[in-house]
């Protein structure tokens, strides 16, 4: 691992961030303490956390359905998401997004999207943005494998091709979509057959390994920052929850065993264990951090639960912006 | 007519599209998840395993070329039933429903018959947030060459829908998501509620009220708050928004002198304009007060119960539409 | 002001255009065909030749990642402006529009600024058939955070354009095809005509026609043809379609007590319905006729000249719909 | 040459009915006497009729805005083309759809498409239902280089292949999207690059040679017929007049010496001299077959001129289908 040791302590940290907010949405859900749709990341840390550790404050990213996880490994405040999962007016999106338009602007997380496939096209956008300023900054857009069966998506690669822009494709190929699987929806294996179709060279990575997407990541976004064009990203990864909510819903769409295999392989855990083998960590290190996260995850709740709902009022403000125009 | 039958919304669409399909092997169904799983709302649940896979079809994740599979298919003689999950997603999809499937017959002259329903879930109170919550029924109701169903009840979920599946136009059937567990009696037999016939849900003599979907409900509600005063409230549920039954609607009008508009569609724009704009226009000498219109304020749909219950109209503010048209003294 | 000055429609608008990239370094244009070629309809003509290639941007013949493109780059600080060539093409890109660009700010609990400006062709009458000739205005109006703008002189177009550039909200801007080269009065220096304000074109009292874009010119001739009859008709144009300036418009109706709206789009949920809806509500009692409403009929537009003309409604149909205003005795 | 001279002499004819079509359309646009936009084939015969030339009757195609010439290798009936280009009621539309929705659904000929990209989602539904009734119809959809950077195109194939249906894009690369070249919208040179990305063949042939495009077609349909799915072809051609219209409009966005060079490779005149060469034909069997084809032509021009216009109150007729459901 050319990766420094303090590097792995961050990405490490961004997965078990991810792990426990998720965790705990799942535990709140499954309580009935959440409305609305609720996607879970559990299982794909790696590929959220790789790629966002390879990208600045001020670089933007788009994200999909299963969001949280883009954003609090670009660096989301756990006490703003859980209010905003719960629709409170502390929340990041004032109680008004919720789960699946969940945001940060300040960290260049340009929303969780409820439409499959749709964040690419703005992300090429914020490309553009980020070429046109000529500041050095990237976009990287994250989709899963069902969404490179969209139009949106494939315009979306086309043009950031043809224009040369600075963006990353970060696929999670997790293969499914919802309940069903992808060999049922597209002829080819891997994603990143369709990089080719673009003009963008695609690289697979495994997407337990949070190490192997961060190096694949830090490669793209070199290329993209120094004016080397798009390139994707196919993660192999796997969603240990369901497609929404946790249970599995008395629908079996993947076998025991599958999903057993995948999680001998928690991207978490099997890089604590490399950490630990190759002498970079200790067991005790990694009981501390998730000691202090699960603390951080517990006044996120405690703050959420304590923040009040918006007022009835709010239903009408934040449709138009109402200063006048920037010039 | 068996009256003791009952059955969900639900499975009263998944009846119809059955029964269309034992009828008729040239009915196929396609859309994202409807095979193993059954579609995300359990619609199309248990027809795979009778139907085969052939006939009931997972897609990928593409709302252009799902409709535009039920558009090929059924220019060239099938008979579609294509899923589009939430009705937001008729965005997705809106070139193949409003520039293809809508105008394909017109433009080629009368040649091709479009024997397509497409089928989607719409409506909010899932605290699903703005992209899973709309009400676009107003945008598909204004191209023609479309036909617009919105079925508030499972009998006519039943009806409506074996209607659709045997109409010779591309037909859109709106489920309201939150009606999909309501029960009701549907008979087992096939049967059909032409397409562009209202239902009079209620009588009454001092107000109609006219609305659709899950709105119905609400409105039968304050109607029967209402009754307790003496009030005598006419429910008129269109049920086809297009063909819209404005006869039904406008005689009524011309009884009660005071119609009040209502669904959860956006306000400004909705379909409610375009039936307050045609009962002034046919019974305006017998109105005695404007025709009220409510709909939800002019926002995307927020996600926050605390605000979504604010945003979609209720039973209260329909009661309160009521009041408001009922102030006025009569000619 | 230069009151010489004249221009056509066409070039009022890429002197908007021009003049505020010239003021501001973070206003770009994308869209098919628009650089080396200035795009089919001329509208961007010479703009890449002055402000270079990164500024002025061909893309590939893809409407959704067009407006995509124009979503992201406004949310993350520029000013841009995306061209759809044909209105119909909205239908291609209506996720963009509808789902993301309209809703985004709102779904962020506000955090987003959308200083977008989306431009397109709307309108018939080039024989261009079913999908190169609608106005679907009233789809763009009924989506809570769009503004929805469409000037019916070379004036008015100048200072919209300007205004939309300027505004911070997603906007659509509608150029009607057919009246590119309509020259007028067009002064040179930057001006904004405000969103959401109407405009009173010619002032009368005896009924109200509330008409937009092309519409305007044919109310205007009607009006023309029955001042020699001694009636006086109030042609107003709401320029802004979504804020829709309603206080102009019930004023003028409470002043006259007849109204005709008319427009292109077609009649059945056109945005004619909403206006009449909002007028029988607000000066209902002001009203001695019904709100009248000329739109297209209920079809498609048709390719041939010998229907497209019956299709679009003129002066003649315009003249016939004040008559019957004025059929009716006044209160 | 594997193909027959009947064949050859079929294809030959495929395109010199086009041709005279075309030009008569050009004619008369030029002197103002069609209504409307126009979209003309010329330079571009070889596609359309050397894949129509491998289909039956009963197979169906999906056309694009420049569609005459898909239709007219499909069968097309030329008065009745011409009288709806002139927007009249003995029109193949009746005059309500003109050259962009031109159609004749007998001939299986789904209709010109004034969507780009649109006909091949309906390509695919048209090809799910021949395989649905197991008659061994195949589809093909047509469209052009520019169509393929646009969503839909990318959702139908991708389709096409998920459902393995008997399906063959045909792809019409002539290098421009109306007045901007292919280089500035993609960042490929070939389209066949996409095929892989959804799972199909894909094959390059000179859309100038008939015969070439024709061979491809028959395996392509062959293919789709057997059950092996579908395939993409990408014929490279080029069009002789301007996008719409014929003159350039003043805009040079082509230059001279490219526009002469693809005129010498007319797909016709190489053709003729090939059979001459190979003694298949004699010069005096073309002008033969000019001299009446060129009848045909003005036959048509007179029958569509002495058509009637549609009365006014045909504007409300076939918005629907007025009688009852089949069943
Ligand atoms: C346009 C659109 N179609 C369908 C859906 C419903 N939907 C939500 S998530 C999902 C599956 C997405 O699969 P994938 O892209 O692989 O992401 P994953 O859920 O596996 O992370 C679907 C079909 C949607 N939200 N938007
Ligand atoms: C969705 C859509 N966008 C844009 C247009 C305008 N338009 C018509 S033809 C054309 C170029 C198409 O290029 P290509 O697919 O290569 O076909 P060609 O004209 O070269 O045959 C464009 C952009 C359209 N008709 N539809
Ligand atoms: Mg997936
Ligand atoms: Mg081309």
């Amino acid at each position: 691992m050319s990766i420094s040791p303090d590097k792995q302590f961050d990405l490490h940290r961004r997965m078990v961030r991810i792990r426990l907010f998720e965790e705990a949405a799942g535990r709140l859900a499954e309580a009935n303490r959440l409305p609305g749709f609720l996607h879970l990341y559990v299982g794909e840390e790696a590929v959220a956390s790789g790629v966002c550790g390879a990208l600045n404050d001020d670089d933007h990213i788009t994200s999909t359905h299963r969001g949280h996880g883009h954003l609090v490994a670009k660096g989301g405040d756990f006490n703003r998401m859980m209010a905003e999962l719960m629709g409170k007016a502390t929340g990041y999106c004032k109680g008004k997004g919720g789960s699946m338009h969940i945001s940060d602007l300040s960290l260049g997380m340009l929303g969780a999207n409820g439409i499959v496939g749709a964040g690419s096209p703005i992300a090429v956008g914020a490309a553009f943005a980020n070429k046109y300023r000529k500041q050095g900054q990237v976009a990287v857009a994250f989709f899963g494998d069902g969404a490179t069966n969209i139009g949106a998506f494939h315009e979306a690669a086309n043009m950031a091709c043809a224009l040369h822009l600075p963006i990353v494709f970060a696929c999670e190929n997790n293969e499914y979509g919802e309940f069903t699987p992808r060999d049922k929806t597209m002829a080819i294996t891997d994603i990143v057959d369709r990089a080719a179709g673009y003009g963008m060279p695609g690289v697979i990575v495994d997407g337990m390994d949070v190490i192997a997407v961060h190096e694949a990541a830090l490669e793209a976004v070199e290329r993209a920052r120094t004016g080397g064009g798009p390139s994707l990203i196919e993660a192999k990864t796997y969603r240990f929850y369901n497609h929404h909510g946790v249970q599995n819903l008395g629908l079996k769409y993947r076998s025991d065993d599958e999903v057993a295999r995948w999680k001998e392989r928690d991207p978490i855990f099997t890089l604590e264990d490399r950490m630990v083998e190759n002498k970079v960590a200790t067991r005790q290190q990694f009981e501390d951090i998730w000691t202090q996260l699960r603390n951080d995850i517990d006044n996120a709740i405690k703050f959420a639960e304590e923040s009040p709902v918006p007022a009835p009022d709010q239903v009408l403000v934040d449709v138009y912006t109402q200063k006048a125009g920037a010039r | 007519m068996s009256d003791e039958r009952k059955l969900p919304y639900v499975m009263a669409f998944n009846e119809a599209v059955s029964q269309a399909m034992e009828a008729d092997p040239s009915v196929f169904c396609a859309g994202e998840d409807i095979g193993a799983f059954g579609g995300v709302f359990g619609t199309f649940g248990g027809l795979q395993a009778k139907f085969g896979a052939d006939r009931v079809v997972d897609t990928p994740i593409s709302e252009q070329a799902i409709v535009g599979l039920g558009v090929g298919a059924a220019a060239t003689g099938l008979r579609p039933i294509v899923d589009l999950m939430f009705m937001d997603f008729i965005c997705v999809a809106m070139d193949q429903i409003v520039n293809q499937a809508a105008k394909l017959k017109y433009m080629f002259g009368g040649e091709a018959t479009l024997p397509l329903t497409i089928t989607t879930a719409g409506g909010g109170g899932l605290s699903a947030a703005a992209q899973h919550s709309q009400s676009l029924e107003a945008i598909l109701c204004h191209i023609p060459g479309l036909k617009v169903v919105y079925p508030s009840t499972p009998y006519d979920m039943k009806g409506l829908m074996t209607a659709c599946i045997s109409e010779d136009n591309p037909t859109v059937m709106v489920k309201h998501k939150r009606l999909l567990g309501m029960t009701g009696h549907v008979p087992a037999e096939r049967y059909e509620i032409p397409l562009g016939k209202a239902n009079i849900v209620r009588a009454g003599k001092d107000v109609t009220v006219v609305a659709y979907g899950r709105m119905v409900h609400e409105s039968v509600a304050a109607a029967e708050k209402l009754a307790a005063e003496g009030i005598e409230c006419e429910v008129i549920d269109p049920r086809t928004l297009q063909p819209l039954d404005t006869e039904t609607i406008v005689e009524s009008a011309k009884r009660t002198n005071r119609v009040l508009v209502v669904h959860e569609a956006v306000r400004f724009g909705g379909l409610g304009a375009e039936i307050a704009a045609q009962i002034q226009e046919q019974a305006f000498d017998y109105l005695d007060a404007p025709v009220g219109r409510i709909g939800a304020p002019f926002s995307p749909v927020p996600f926050s119960p605390a605000l979504e219950q604010h945003y979609i109209p209720d039973a209260k503010a329909i009661e309160a539409g009521i009041r408001e048209a009922l102030l006025r003294v009569g000619a």
